[in-house]
């Protein structure tokens, strides 16, 4: 609706000044605007389509159902990694832990879910308690780090590191450096979250759209997602104004722990057990997914669906070298390396 | 040595939104130019554009009859021309002096010479009258010690034309006379001064001109002799002017406080400090810069450490441990320190006038279009004016960047609110606006406290007011005792 | 021969040197028999872990069309579940050196011998301690193979009460690190007689560390996988702390590619379990195991 | 510093007398904060000590002058990595590609050295332009890092992230998977650069605190360590303030691209040998060292002091380790962690 002219102050017999209306609604600055911050919110999307151009070109195959299906599939742990890493990042924070943290709850769940298998009876059961304990768990985990990094006043950085190597040392630890393996009955009663499809389209894929939507909702449509915003752009003046600064970073550190969880979920009924290399360098991808989706490091705004693009588009990067041999083996990460940083020039940010 | 400007049909437009529309007039050499106009008429813009940190869209700017085009701050400083910010650029990381002497540091061979600027800072601190050491981190000072930082760090630059953009309006009188005394002393050595400032009582006592602006345009310019304040005013918003203050409405004696503090302590700031304030009642606070004001607030609020011994909120007693808490009991505080504190300059208006208020509008998701009506009810009410609702809070001129924050303040509907120097930039009329509301709040029921370094209007708008001194709660003066020269007195413990 | 097969060949990234001779290796196979066989196609893929070569696995199997898989896993127990799915496509699946933690997911095994990789370094030194001494062990990176072989090299050292094991801290499989540890061995035992590095990229950080200290006491470093460099030493003589490796060629994928290859092409099939046995390499049999071409 | 006397208040408008202006009463609370800033500063120095002290108590050698040089030795090459490190994080920029950087230095200039060996015929000649090609290489490397950000305008997070699997890819690439060894002639007489000692203190613990004590007066004593500075507290105000923002920039990751190439000078002779796992994990170790030393990730301040400091405490915790058996091993990163995360407490920023 167009803003009405504003004329409180203006309206005096003095000077009925032409244009006397304090707004001006100049639609085409408006436009100009959204034209450029639709570039950039559009640098990834582009980035996508391109390399998708590339991906049909190289190999008909890529663009085959199936093969889309298993890239989405294989996105959706980082995928909703990243959205609660979004959430952090836009917070002004940041969590190096969600590898270990992603490991070590695998681990325990795996743990619990063996000891529970025989007394418990129905598979089902099991599942759904191991299920319950890993969100848990991870909000726990999350929890932990917010109350340090809130109340301590210790950096996000420094306390994640921290957990990054106690995450992983436990899970060694539990596993006696080797791996954790969920028993194989419960094992086949628990693939299907995996593998199995609703109406065609492969559960994990399911759960990470609920996960973008529920979360894009909560960030944009929220008072806590106006709130991390708040927290990003400035924190002092989120203070005075009354935001509940401690607890944002408590509630989003948690939410982070909880995508964790879920993301766990997901990845143990795919490979059935957990090793200390499990989730090694997630953090690093779930950071890079965010952050090519167009969301500054340094917090105060960002997108979901952003960081889902940057999140698909890093799954289709190493798909297309796998659709093809025309690259040294040696050299995949080179390729990478010049996809991402080519993607970002997209969308780099006018100074 | 002294420089001469002429603006001839300067333009200037951020993207296709223009803000001045063809500017023309001179400035004669060695005097002292009031620069006036309503909030956002474009007076900042013109002088970044003169101290080459914006470039014009259009028509020239002449130097000493040469037509410049300046690519950056650094070229105009050359040709002597030096800008004190209407908002602070201060690297808050580094010294009084290193900020002082940022970009212009002295060197001896390949290091700086740390020795050499600390005791040229100190001596311009001196002139500003900063007791602040030159080696104190900028993060570390009050607002009212930045924007002296500001004015020192022009000083040392040794301009020819000295523009200063509202320099007084953090500043309490003592500073201020000081920094008259100052550009009598720059006028005396031939340097060209252009002030801009909503405070006409100064325009009127240390220019020799006014030049008044208006929507983007030169309206008229005049002798400071030959216009009366009160003209001025009128220039500026281009129409007859009223009462600056509204009637008092008289506080029913006998009703019980709506807030009252008992002793608080915040370590270091203010001691001991009891007051009440009934509804309806409009309760002043003055002092000098630190006198402990605004910390005795913080620490109400819980945003610094502090002891109280009791707070009761309608006679039931409350503990705040963040603002949080005590903007769900209702009491709100507009900060002095609009960009560090009191606005998000990169979020979008609507955004930031609803952040204290969102639960209003998540029910249990958020409403934009809600949102959106509110602000436009909210420019209109508080006369904001914008080229667009949907540019971020930093596209606004400083004046208007105080409504929006003051707006903000007050969306939540608070029953007590503390206002820091709420008319803090912005002109007469929209400051007759701010009054007027100030006092329909008041009847309505409810409290409101006003911080402000403008004894005038604290004379003018309160029922009360309570002068702090040295962190002490010095007297409490009634309506009736309400004098310029009471005030003054007990602030700096002359009495 | 009109039979076309295409193999793919999933194998982890070289990221050590041991790694970077399964890398060298698979490629060595595919010129070689792709040259040799014109029906026949190789893809090989390289992952930097599990859930990556889980993905490898589905994108041979949907995209490249893939009909054989030769794959060293990553991990035994994760990628176990892949395999399984792959092979229920149809696809004949040889599994290399990590065995399946569920055997009916593959139809050959190619196998490394993990327990002699700790066994015969665990013999030969109680042999030439004579029964009695002090060993200082580095182990690689946490996973169910560098747990085999430590069991392996402990359960032999039972009969042997007096050789003590000092202390056992991870190396990472990388030479700096085994550097620093051996470095602090050094100043927190004053009588080492022996060093189970367990990889020969961790024996070039510890030899390193002895020479720098300047330490008599130590008189053997044993590694493990037999890198050229290494063979190189003991053929040459040129360390007196190097006199034995235990052979764990990364040329047994090169080996179960071809062997896989040319029973696909004929339609046959391997045997189940086909072990590629470790031997200890002394002075006498180094020449067998030197292939100076190869990266390791 | 005396105090200050109370009597500035006294003066009316009237009279501006000296120090009319803003005074600040409470002497104590500039006491209390230069105190609280001292702790501040003091935190990761106290954490070192008290490591010692337990690390004394845990084994005798810890003391002994063998096992303290070979801790500064080894923290020689994270040390040098982290003073540069330090400029590009108060400068508010970050660098994930160290490793991958040191790592591609050390095999271009093995490979550099091997081929020349033969012709130039004294081993000191081939060394001096080996050295001389790692230090220029960093520059250069440096030098593309700070165009793609300064001039690109693309997230530093995300042009070294692209980096680090490039430069790590075309070492793999060069190295054939493998390892490129320098030659044993070449070896030997490079070897002293990391094995000789002067005045019995090892050549790079002189190296080192030689680039800490360039590092601390470029910083503190320069125009350009005070526009680094001013750029990472407000990158508006310096360039408010006519620094050449973009300069700035492209100096400071050159700096480090410096003191990436100069670590690898050190870190050549020690093995004799650059494989695909050199280096990895170095940028964690560097960024850890420069935060624990107290330096915010936000930017703006920091001391080389600190970073010397958080790089010696670092490479402590696992000497540490190493010394005693008394925890599992598969705990050992659990310990770090925990010593980490304690150590950034005692040195925590008050709100
Ligand atoms: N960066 C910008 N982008 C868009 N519009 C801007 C920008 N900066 C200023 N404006 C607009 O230009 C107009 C003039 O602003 P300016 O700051 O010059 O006003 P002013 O006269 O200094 O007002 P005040 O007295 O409130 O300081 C305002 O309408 C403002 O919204
Ligand atoms: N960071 C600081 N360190 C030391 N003293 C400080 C600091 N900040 C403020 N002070 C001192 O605390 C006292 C009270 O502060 P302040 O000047 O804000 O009071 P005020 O009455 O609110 O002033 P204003 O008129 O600026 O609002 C002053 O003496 C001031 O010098
Ligand atoms: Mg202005
Ligand atoms: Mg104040």
């Amino acid at each position: 609706m167009p803003p009405e002219p504003i004329d409180a102050l203006k309206q005096g017999p003095g000077a009925p000044a032409p244009g006397g209306a304090a707004v001006r609604p100049e639609t085409s600055t408006r436009a100009s605007h959204r034209a450029r911050s639709l570039l950039h919110s559009f640098g990834p999307i582009l980035g996508l389509v391109l390399l998708c151009i590339i991906g049909t070109a190289l190999n008909s195959e890529f663009a085959a159902i199936d093969n889309v299906m298993n890239v989405l599939t294989r996105t959706a742990f980082i995928g909703i990694i990243a959205v609660g890493m979004c959430f952090v990042i836009i917070s002004g924070g940041i969590d190096l832990s969600v590898g270990s943290m992603a490991a070590l709850i695998a681990g325990t769940m795996i743990l619990v879910m063996n000891r529970l298998g025989p007394g418990l009876g129905s598979p089902v059961t099991v599942i759904a308690v191991g299920i319950g304990f890993a969100l848990l768990l991870g909000a726990l985990f999350g929890l932990a780090h917010g109350l340090l990094i809130a109340k301590g006043g210790i950096e996000p950085f420094i306390v994640t590191l921290g957990t990054l190597g106690i995450f992983r040392a436990y899970l060694t630890y539990f596993a006696d450096g080797g791996a954790l393996t969920l028993d194989s009955d419960l094992s086949d009663a628990y693939s299907p979250v995996y593998y199995a499809s609703l109406l065609g389209i492969p559960i994990p894929v399911w759960v990470f759209l609920a996960v973008a939507l529920v979360g894009g909702l909560v960030l944009n449509r929220t008072a806590y997602g106006r709130y991390v915003q708040a927290l990003g752009s400035n924190e002092q003046v989120a203070r005075y104004a009354a935001v509940n600064v401690d607890r944002i970073k408590v509630l989003t550190y948690m939410l982070l722990g909880l995508c964790v969880g879920i993301a766990t979920v997901l990845y143990v009924p795919r490979l059935g057990s957990a090793s200390p290399t499990t989730g090694i360098l997630w953090e690093l991808e779930a950071i890079a997914a965010v952050i090519v989706g167009g969301t500054a490091l340094k917090g105060g705004s960002g997108t979901i669906t952003g960081t889902v693009v940057g999140a698909v588009l890093l799954s289709v990067i190493s798909n297309i070298l796998n659709l093809t041999s025309i690259i040294s083996v040696y050299l995949n990460a080179a390729v990478q390396g010049f996809v991402i940083i080519g993607v970002a020039f997209l969308q780099r940010r006018r100074k | 040595m002294s420089v001469a400007i002429e603006f001839r049909d300067v333009v200037k437009a951020f993207g296709p939104v223009r803000v001045l529309h063809g500017v023309s007039f001179a400035l004669p050499p060695g005097q002292v130019t009031g620069l006036l106009g309503e909030n956002g008429a474009g007076k900042s813009t013109l002088m970044k554009i003169l101290s080459g940190y914006e470039q014009a869209t259009g028509g020239e700017v002449l130097v000493n009859g040469r037509a410049v085009r300046f690519k950056g701050s650094r070229e105009a400083e050359r040709e002597g021309i030096v800008l004190i910010h209407q908002e602070f650029n201060l690297a808050e990381d580094l010294t009084i002096a290193q900020n002082i002497f940022l970009g212009h540091e002295k060197k001896r061979g390949w290091l700086l010479d740390d020795a050499a600027m600390n005791a040229e800072a100190a001596q311009v601190l001196q002139q500003v009258g900063l007791r602040a050491g030159p080696e104190t981190p900028v993060r570390q000072l009050i607002v009212a010690e930045k924007q002296l930082v500001e004015i020192a760090k022009a000083l040392a630059r040794k301009a020819r034309l000295l523009i200063m953009d509202e320099p007084t309006a953090t500043l309490t009188p003592g500073e201020t006379e000081r920094l008259f005394a100052l550009i009598a002393q720059l006028k005396a050595d031939g340097v060209t001064l252009l002030y801009i400032s909503h405070k006409l009582d100064e325009v009127e006592r240390i220019t020799d001109e006014v030049v008044v602006m208006r929507d983007g345009r030169f309206v008229t310019r005049s002798e400071t002799r030959a216009v009366t304040r009160h003209q001025m005013a009128n220039l500026m918003v281009g129409r007859e002017t009223a009462d600056l203050y509204p009637p008092k409405t008289p506080v029913p004696a006998a009703t019980p406080p709506l807030l009252r503090v008992q002793g608080l302590t915040v370590p270091g700031w203010a001691q001991g400090v009891s007051f009440e304030v009934r509804p309806g009642e409009i309760l002043g606070f003055a002092g000098l810069v630190g006198a402990g004001r605004t910390e005795l607030f913080e620490g109400l609020l819980g945003l610094r450490p502090r002891t109280v011994e009791r707070v009761e909120l309608e006679g039931r007693p409350v503990r705040w441990r963040n603002p949080r808490d005590a903007a769900d009991q209702g009491l709100t505080y507009l900060s002095e320190d609009r960009k560090g504190k009191g606005l998000h300059v990169n979020f979008g208006l609507r955004e930031n006038l609803t952040l204290m208020a969102l639960s209003r509008y998540a029910k249990p998701w958020l409403k934009p279009e809600a949102e959106q009506r509110a602000l436009e009810e909210a420019v209109k009410r508080f006369g904001i004016r914008t080229g667009s609702l949907d540019t971020p809070a930093s596209a606004l001129s400083g004046g208007n960047q105080q409504k929006l924050a003051l707006a903000r303040v007050l969306h939540p509907d608070p029953r007590v609110v503390v206002l820091d120097e709420p008319t803090r930039g912005v002109d007469v009329g929209a400051k007759r606006d701010i009054y007027f509301l100030i006092e329909a709040l008041a009847r309505e029921g409810r409290a409101v406290i006003v911080i402000s370094s403008e004894l005038m209007e604290l004379i003018g708008l309160c029922h009360r007011v309570a002068v702090m001194r040295g962190g002490h709660l010095q007297a409490t003066l009634e309506a009736d005792q309400l004098t310029e020269g009471e005030l003054i007195a007990h602030a700096t413990g002359t009495h | 021969q009109d039979k076309k097969v295409h193999v793919g060949v999933a194998i982890p990234a070289a990221t050590h040197g041991f790694t970077g001779g399964i890398v060298w290796w698979a490629n060595q196979a595919k010129k070689e028999l792709e040259k040799a066989n014109p029906g026949l196609k190789v893809t090989v893929r390289t992952a930097a872990n599990a859930p990556e070569q889980a993905n490898q696995l589905q994108d041979l199997l949907t995209v490249n069309k893939i009909d054989t898989l030769v794959i060293f896993p990553f991990e035994s127990a994760a990628l176990t579940k892949p395999v399984a799915q792959v092979k229920g496509k149809g696809v004949y699946v040889t599994v290399v050196d990590r065995g399946l933690t569920d055997t009916s997911a593959q139809d050959a095994y190619v196998a490394g011998d993990n327990t002699a990789f700790g066994k015969l370094p665990a013999e030969y030194l109680a042999k030439r301690l004579n029964g009695k001494g002090n060993i200082v062990v580095l182990r690689g990176i946490p996973t169910t193979i560098d747990n085999e072989r430590m069991d392996a090299f402990n359960a032999v050292l039972k009969n042997h009460p007096d050789i003590k094991v000092l202390d056992a801290k991870y190396g990472n499989w990388n030479r700096d690190d085994a550097f620093k540890v051996m470095q602090d061995y050094l100043t927190r035992f004053k009588q080492i007689d022996a060093v189970w590095a367990a990889d020969d990229d961790m024996a070039v950080g510890v030899l390193k560390a002895i020479s720098q200290a300047k330490r008599t006491d130590i008189k053997e470093v044993f590694g493990g996988a037999g890198a050229k460099g290494m063979v190189k030493t003991i053929i040459d003589g040129s360390n007196p702390l190097i006199q034995a490796d235990v052979s764990y060629s990364p040329k047994f994928i090169y080996d179960a590619i071809k062997m896989t290859a040319e029973a696909r092409l004929k339609g046959g099939k391997l045997p189940a379990t086909t072990i590629v046995p470790s031997v200890l390499i002394t002075k006498e049999n180094a020449k067998d195991f030197y292939f100076p071409d190869s990266p390791f």
